[in-house]
This record gives structure tokens, C-alpha cells and sequence, in this order.
């Protein structure tokens, strides 16, 4: 247990693109974002006099911006210079682990007030550059070397969930049907566009109409094998981005705004990086411990959930982070998905902000960037796709690499 | 305690073997040998394996990381050695564009393959059908 | 304050060389420190039961091994997986910050044992290689670029600090002679010859006769300039190496053994990574503000140390590190170096075990390394280079890049 | 309100202008330009910068990066500027083999110094003496 109660007063973030932040470094991306969050704090905040400390999540800067040593470069950009901060990493989940960082800094009694935040600024190098960069989260020995790549990892795991439970790629399509339609109603999504709508633009350039969209992601030419059986649209796009928390302590929150979030629950999870030390193919053991600890520490079950926010860099990501968070029973996902349970109107809305496959996954923003979807979908802010009853707890899912790291937050109202 | 380990894998790989580790507390079977086991946290020792086993997944990489662009599309698959540990390598005597001829259960055969990458000479872990 | 008591109840490291671990990777170095660490501590532990949580500082995996996700990868080869584990990063002092992490999961009440450990492996890579490594510390945009490497920026500094108080190379060099010195003593160290030592037989093979160490500094071809006023012998080698150490809650802390070292005090600091944004070039703002924060929360003052790790990685640093600590004046350094105040006799011992010069830096491992020798000097384990009074007080300080981090902990019995 | 510092900055460089901000709060002058002062945490605005100035200190650099494998030695320094920024830059027009005759406190001149940095052209900056 925590030994002292932590709350969230403030949260921003940029557009997650791969187009509008093409002249900005990942300093400057970080600026953009806190500014959302300064702003977003009810009684206001001077950051250089209330912050006390920055953690700050970034994947791989050394490939992307020649840059290591971003705790106290972020310092300086956003004006907290001299104010301890450091780097965090666990790949694909490196703001949770800042998370994590900011959590305990509070929980320990040292500071009241912290800002947590998550970057990465990918579009500086080409496709096949960040395809390396990614790599680094598998195991480089028995992994990359042998020619694995992150599509090809999940699609190992695809393979073995598709045999043990008789599911399909045509039944998996339903994840980016749902998560297109979501980020369409968020302004801040890498895609904002539905399949059916792209389906309609690529289908008048081809001649060609598309039955459903379904159609579309089946026979047209666009989404191509990446990993068989993942095609394009099974994958998450290449953004830049960052997002960015203020946390607070109990005694400190109420100087920030009468309705902070709280955090209810926290969980950290491991397992071995590579697929092949794995003691099971179809569920990803981190999540499932993650989750355990912060439903324990929460005191609650998956059915109090009211918006949920899971790690869908791959299709079956979502499936397998749906029931390892116990939102469904093992092997449940496919028929779930078929009835719309996850949808925004559904029983347990799933990524209402477009999830990594529409919303956009710049590597070491996507934690916070989650944080951020539950910090509106919980004060009500959420816009065209706010959850029908103002929702009263959120839970945030972030993975690294193929699973090999998990981290998993409640948040209360 | 921990010296040699992943070295003597790669020496014993570009000789044409394959070694693990096994557990002295729960028995478990890992590749490439370590000094502590990935399940229990027991000791282990470095053990010889046969390499024979079956597929238990597989994919078509398509968009292969930079240094292997000339050679993709290529298969990869786990494999289960009869010995227990799960082991990923790539999969030869397949067609590449034909997924649907490759089999979950079929049973294969280690082999050690040389391959150039970028400049560099890499032994890696590969597996053939058992039949051919 | 931190909410909950934190104790070293254990630690270890291998040697610091670029010869012994040629054919090792950074997770073996790891499990080696590890092993050495479980030894350490008195009642026994193991590792896969006991331990909560693992924090790993690594600055520049991603060169070195072509490798990130760090932290699961470490825990499958400890035997930990599948408790949470992340990667820490704030340069030089990458395990500081692991160590912080440990600390604050700890006195927040989440875990009651955590192993905090760092490593590098840097003799996969060729000295100009390890450089540009080494460059992504400092600012890319306004050092890197303009051709600034890291023995430049310290030599920016030892040429602001010369001019300031009229001190000299010359004066500087009683750095080398006394972390040889000191370095000889100690059977993990990167060099284990004096100055003397070396002086001789580089004197032998070139028939030349070196009238004392500084003769031999001054005018040995050996000691070429790298970055003037700097030589060879005023920056620290390339060194692979780990460190870990086992902290536990005051719950926890005895039923590992009766003796451990309590946390007293911690401190990070933050200033502008490049040196043209910074107040001072004659002190190093990060080091004041961090040590200010560890005797504050420690509530001591810098006479009470026994036994003090200084971040020496240039031998200028030792002289801004003993300033900015308040173990000595501003402008004093010279002086006091040159009365032996900080001799293993002096007053004051500092880098008892040779500091980075002679112990070596395998950066991402040095904070920790630098907390096993107050681990031995307090429990009197030190050998031959144990200081006279068994110490009751040691402190590390550890500096991220040319000082845009520093990180302060302070031990006691 | 972040957009362009940076590019702006390397633009001017390029152009042969070297630009800062100025706090709006203490005054306080950085290169290069950024939205929020480093010192207090006020807001900025951009400034154009003069380039004169002193050295403050400076260093010969004999071991380079790679990409400079073939510039070295050659002189850093950090030079004070009239509006009081403190600036790193390559100075030039002097022997980097006689480093005794650099001074402290030298007045010199910002200049803009294309440089190939292996494939890459880059825009450095660079002072030179003020008299020549
Ligand atoms: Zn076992
Ligand atoms: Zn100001």
C-alpha cells in the first residue's frame, strides 16, 4: 500500500502526428504539452515555483534526436531548471514507468507536487530507422538477430491465439473498425478518419467499390502483409507526440483544484523479453500480474471500470490486454468484439481515443497520452466521444515491447 | 559463476549445436543457456539439445529490419524441442508467399545458418522440415 | 522527508577493467554484481522470493549492445522476472537514479525489498565510438555539433576555475597521484599501479628517468594532451562493469542482517545541460542543490562524513565535487590537495577505492559502485585502503554529463 | 507557442544571424532561443544578437568526435556576449598548436562556419578576433 495518497491535478498533451510536428524537436514537443497542462489546472500553476521534480519517459532518443541525458534538458526547456529530473525507460511503456517515478516520489513523503511526462519525436528518421529503433526492446540475441521484428513478434502471438481459440484475422478486424471510428472524434488523433471513410477515397482513386469495411481490409491493395497474418492496418502508425501529468499529493492537491483524479491503483509487471522464455503464447503474463496488483491495491474488480484505455500497438494486443485485464474470459475477446462490448457506447468502452491504432503511438508518450484520455473521460471533457454516463473510474494499460513489461493505473473521481 | 554463457552458445552455434540450460529445481528447458532459471529462479546447468521439435507459431516477415532487406520475405517459427524449451529461428525449405503450406504441430529439425549481415557474418538459429 | 526508514542490507560488484569481461554482455556482468550482492548479505537471501522490485541505471545500452528494455531483460538473468523492473537514465549518473527509484518505491510503502543495480559494457565499442557515446550527454544542438566532447567541457571548466583562482595544471595533478594511489589498493580497480609505478617502467622502456609522479605527468610522451589544458591522466578510463546493491524497509531490513547502513540523507539536482546556459563555470550548481537536499534530510553537515565517493570522472571534478559538497571553501581545493586532506590518512578520505580515475567509470554502474565502497568502509570490510576510524558516516555523489545532474546519498551505521 | 525556436534558430544561423531570447521577467539572455527562461522560469521573447563578445574560456580539442576526425585540433570557446549570453562556438584565427596565445577575456566576433559533417553540411557557430 501506498503510504500516502497521490492525485493527478493537471494533464496535456500535443496531437499525436506524423505530419504537424515535422520542424520540432522533442523539447519542443514537451513544452507544447505541459502548457495544455498548465492550463488545464483549475486554481492555475506557476511550474518553475510549485514543480519539484520531472520524470520523463522517451524511448529511444539516442536514435531519433542524437540525445540522451533528457531529464534535465526537458528541465531547462520547460523552466524547472534546477529541479531533480530523470529518464525513465521501459520501452513502449517508458511514461508509465515515469508514471511509476512521480507516484513513489510522492507516496514517499519527499515532494508534493511533480510533473510526469512522456515523448518521442520519431519522424526524423525513415521507416526502416525506426523499425531498428523499435527492435531494441526484443531480445537483441534471440530476437532481432534472427530477423524478428515487432509486427512479426505479435504475429507470432496472433498465430498461437488464432489456433488455440479457433479465431480469425476477419474477426480481429473489428479492433481497428472500432478504433477508427473512435479517433475520428478525437481532434487530437494521428487518423481521424473511419475505415468506411477511407475505404470510400481509396476505393474512387481504384475504381473499385468496397462492400463494408470488412471488404476494404480484406481486398484492397493498401493493406498489405506486414507479418502474416497482420496486415498494415493491424499495426499502429509512426507519430510524434508527448504528453504530460501534474501530480500532486493529498495535502497538496487542493491548492491545484477541488476535483483532482485520484489514483486508486498501481501495478508494475515483467515477464521475459523474448517470445521464446515465455510460459504462454495467448496471454501476456505482465499484464495479467500488473493488473492484479492494481486491482489490490484499488480494491476493486474489472466490472467497476467505466472507461478503459489498453495497449493496441497490434490488433491482437487489444484482444489479449481485454482478458488479461479480466475485462472478458480467456478466449472470449473475438465474440466480445463481435457484440460490441468495447465500443463507446458499449457495456466496457475500450480506447474511446482512437487506442495506439488510430490515436497514434509515439513510443514514450503513449502512457500519459492514455492517462490524459481518462483524466477527460473522467471530469467529463471528453468531447463528441465522452463516455454516456459521466464515467467514475479508469484504468490505463501500457506494454513495452512485446509484453515483456507491463504497467497498469486506476484512476478514481 | 556467470562467465561464458551466451559465448559458449555462439561458439557452440557456429559449430553446428545447440545448447540450453536446464533447471536443477523445477526442470524447465531454456535456450540460450543462462545462469538462473527464467520460471523459479533455480540454478541450472548447460545442457545439449537434439534441436528436433515442432512448430507452435509462425509468420511471414514482410517488412524485414534494415540488414536483412535483401532477404525478406522470410518465415519465422517457434519451435518446441522434445527437451521442453521453446526456441525461435528461422525457417527454411518453405515457400514464403505460400503461408498456408506451413502447419502448426510439423515437425522440424535444427540447423545453423550463416548469413551476412550488412557486413558482418552472423551464425543464427534456423530449422528445416524433419522429412527433408 | 521520506515517509518510511530505507536500508542497504546488501551489496556487490565485479571488478572495473577493459580487459577481465571481453567476452561477457551487460546482463552477465549483471548477474555477477548480483551474486557478489547475495553473499553480501549476512542472514542470506534469495533473490527470486525475497526481492520486490528491480531498478537498472544504463546509460547508452542502445550502443553498446544494440539493446534497451533493459530491465526484464536483467530480471529474466537474475531470476526475478516476473516482479517489475524498469531502466533509469540521467547520463553518468544513470544508477543514482535507479538508486533513487529504489529508494522512493521503498519509503513509499509499495515494497519492502527492492535490488538496484547499473552496468555498462563499453569495450564492445572502439574509443571513438565510446565517445560519440559518451557526446549524447551533453547538448547535441549546442555542444555535440559544435565539436564540444566530454574531457572538452571539463577542460572549459578546469580553464574557468584556473583563471578564477589562479590555480595550475600542476596542482590539479595531485588528483591522479593520490586516486593511483588509492586505486592500488584495491583489488577491483581499473589500475591498480600508482603514478610511481607507472612512471617507472614507462621510464625504463624509454631509457628516461622520471624525477617523481609529476615529472612523469608533465613530461612523459605518454600523457598527451586531449583536450588542453587536460591529458591522458586527468580523464577516467573505459571500463566494463556492474554494481548492485539490496534495499529494504526498517520492516524488512533485519531479516537480512543485524548491521545494515541506514539512508540518511538524499538530494538530486538539475542545471542546464549545456555549459553556455549555465550561472557558473567554477562550481557545479546540480552537486550544491543536490548535497543541500541530502544534508538537509539528513540533518548533518559535511564535517560529519568519514568517508566521502566523489564523481571524479575528470580531475577537475574532484576539485568542483570537494568545493560544491562543502568539504572545503570555495577556491580551496588546491590547497587542501596539496596538504593531503583528502588522503586515506587526511581528514577528509575521498574516493577511497580510486575513484573514477583509477577504479574506472562504466557509467551506467558508478553510482552504485560508488555506494559499495561506503557499504565497505562503513562495516570496516575495506582492506587495505580502510580508512583509520572505523566510519560511521560515508556520502556518494554521483554527476550526470559536465553537471547537468547530480545525485547525493549520505550513509550512516 | 513552441513552434519554430529551434528551426528558427538554425535558419538565422544559416542566413549568418545568430539569435537568442531575453526573459521578459529577469532580463536574462540564452542562446539559443526557447520559450521559457532558464534561469527563472519567466516567458520569453527573440531576440537578434550582435555577436560581440569575450572569451570566457576555451580548450584545444586533440581527440574529436568522428564526424570532426579531420578538423582536429582545432579551439572551443565560450564566449560572453554584450547582451550577456554565454555561447559556445569553434574559434577561429588562431594556432590550436599555440594555445598560450588565446587570452581570456579576448574580444571577439561571431561568425556562421559551414562545416561537412560526413555527409551532412552543418551551420556552426564560430567567433573570430574582433580586430581582424
Ligand atoms: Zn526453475
Ligand atoms: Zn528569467
Amino acid at each position: 500500500m501506498l503510504a500516502e495518497g497521490v492525485y493527478i491535478v493537471g494533464a496535456g498533451m500535443t496531437a499525436f502526428s506524423a505530419k504537424l510536428h515535422a520542424n520540432k524537436t522533442g523539447r519542443e514537443l514537451l513544452v507544447e504539452a505541459t502548457w495544455e497542462a498548465v492550463k488545464s489546472v483549475d486554481k492555475g500553476i506557476t511550474l518553475h515555483k510549485d514543480v519539484e521534480a520531472l520524470f520523463i519517459g522517451y524511448f529511444t532518443p539516442e536514435y531519433y534526436e542524437h540525445q540522451s541525458h533528457i531529464g534535465p534538458l526537458a528541465a531547462t526547456w520547460l523552466g524547472l531548471t534546477p529541479k531533480p529530473a530523470f529518464r525513465t525507460e521501459i520501452a513502449c511503456a517508458s511514461s508509465s514507468a515515469a508514471l511509476f517515478a512521480g507516484v513513489t516520489a510522492v507516496a514517499s513523503g519527499l515532494y508534493d507536487v511533480v510533473l510526469v511526462a512522456g515523448v518521442e519525436k520519431m519522424t526524423s528518421l525513415e521507416t526502416e530507422r525506426v523499425t531498428e529503433a523499435l527492435a531494441l526492446a526484443s531480445d537483441d540475441l534471440s530476437e532481432s538477430k534472427v530477423g524478428a521484428t515487432f509486427p512479426g513478434l505479435y504475429a507470432l502471438l496472433a498465430q498461437a491465439y488464432f489456433r488455440r481459440y479457433g479465431a480469425t484475422w476477419e474477426q480481429l478486424q473489428r479492433v481497428p473498425i472500432k478504433n477508427h471510428y473512435n479517433g475520428s472524434l478525437n481532434p487530437k488523433a494521428h487518423f481521424q478518419q473511419t475505415i468506411g471513410q477511407m475505404a470510400e477515397k481509396v476505393g474512387k482513386k481504384l475504381g473499385v467499390q468496397y462492400k463494408d469495411e470488412l471488404d476494404f481490409l480484406k481486398n484492397s491493395p493498401f493493406n498489405r502483409v506486414v507479418a502474416y497474418p497482420l496486415r498494415l492496418f493491424d499495426c499502429c502508425p509512426i507519430s510524434d507526440g508527448a504528453a504530460v501529468a501534474v501530480l500532486a499529493s493529498g495535502r497538496a492537491a487542493r491548492r491545484f483544484t477541488d476535483t483532482p483524479l485520484r489514483l486508486l491503483g498501481v501495478g508494475l509487471g515483467t515477464d521475459n523479453v523474448a517470445l521464446q522464455d515465455r510460459a504462454d503464447l495467448t496471454s501476456l503474463v505482465a499484464t495479467r500480474n500488473a493488473a492484479e496488483a492494481a486491482y489490490r491495491t484499488a480494491d476493486i474488480s474489472p466490472k467497476d471500470l467505466d472507461v478503459v484505455e489498453v495497449h493496441d500497438c497490434f490488433t491482437i494486443a487489444e484482444w489479449l490486454a481485454v482478458e488479461d485485464l479480466g475485462l472478458v474470459g480467456r478466449g472470449e475477446a473475438p465474440r466480445a468484439y463481435e457484440e460490441g462490448l468495447t465500443g463507446i457506447e458499449g457495456e466496457i468502452p475500450v480506447n474511446t481515443d482512437g487506442g495506439l491504432k488510430a490515436k497514434g503511438h509515439p513510443v514514450g508518450a503513449t502512457g500519459i497520452g492514455m492517462l490524459n484520455e481518462v483524466w477527460h473521460q473522467l471530469r467529463g471533457t471528453a468531447g463528441r466521444r465522452q463516455v454516456k454516463n459521466k464515467a467514475e473510474t479508469g484504468l490505463v494499460h501500457n506494454v513495452g515491447g512485446s509484453g515483456a513489461s507491463a504497467a497498469v493505473f486506476i484512476f478514481g473521481r | 559463476m556467470s562467465e561464458g554463457h551466451l559465448s559458449l552458445f555462439y561458439k557452440e552455434l557456429e559449430a553446428g549445436r545447440l545448447t540450453g540450460s536446464k533447471c536443477k529445481a523445477c526442470g524447465e528447458v531454456f535456450v540460450p543457456p543462462r545462469p538462473l532459471c527464467s520460471r523459479c529462479g533455480g540454478e541450472t546447468e548447460t545442457v545439449s539439445l537434439k534441436g528436433e521439435g515442432a512448430i507452435e507459431s509462425f509468420t511471414v516477415i514482410h517488412v524485414p529490419p534494415v540488414f536483412l532487406k535483401d532477404a525478406s520475405p522470410y518465415i519465422l517459427a517457434l519451435v518446441r524441442l522434445e527437451e521442453g524449451a521453446l526456441v525461435m529461428g528461422r525457417l527454411l525449405g518453405y515457400d514464403p508467399s505460400k503461408p498456408e503450406e506451413v502447419k502448426m504441430g510439423l515437425k522440424v529439425r535444427f540447423e545453423a545458418l550463416k548469413e551476412k549481415h550488412g557486413e558482418k557474418e552472423e551464425t543464427i538459429v534456423a530449422f528445416k522440415p524433419l522429412e527433408a
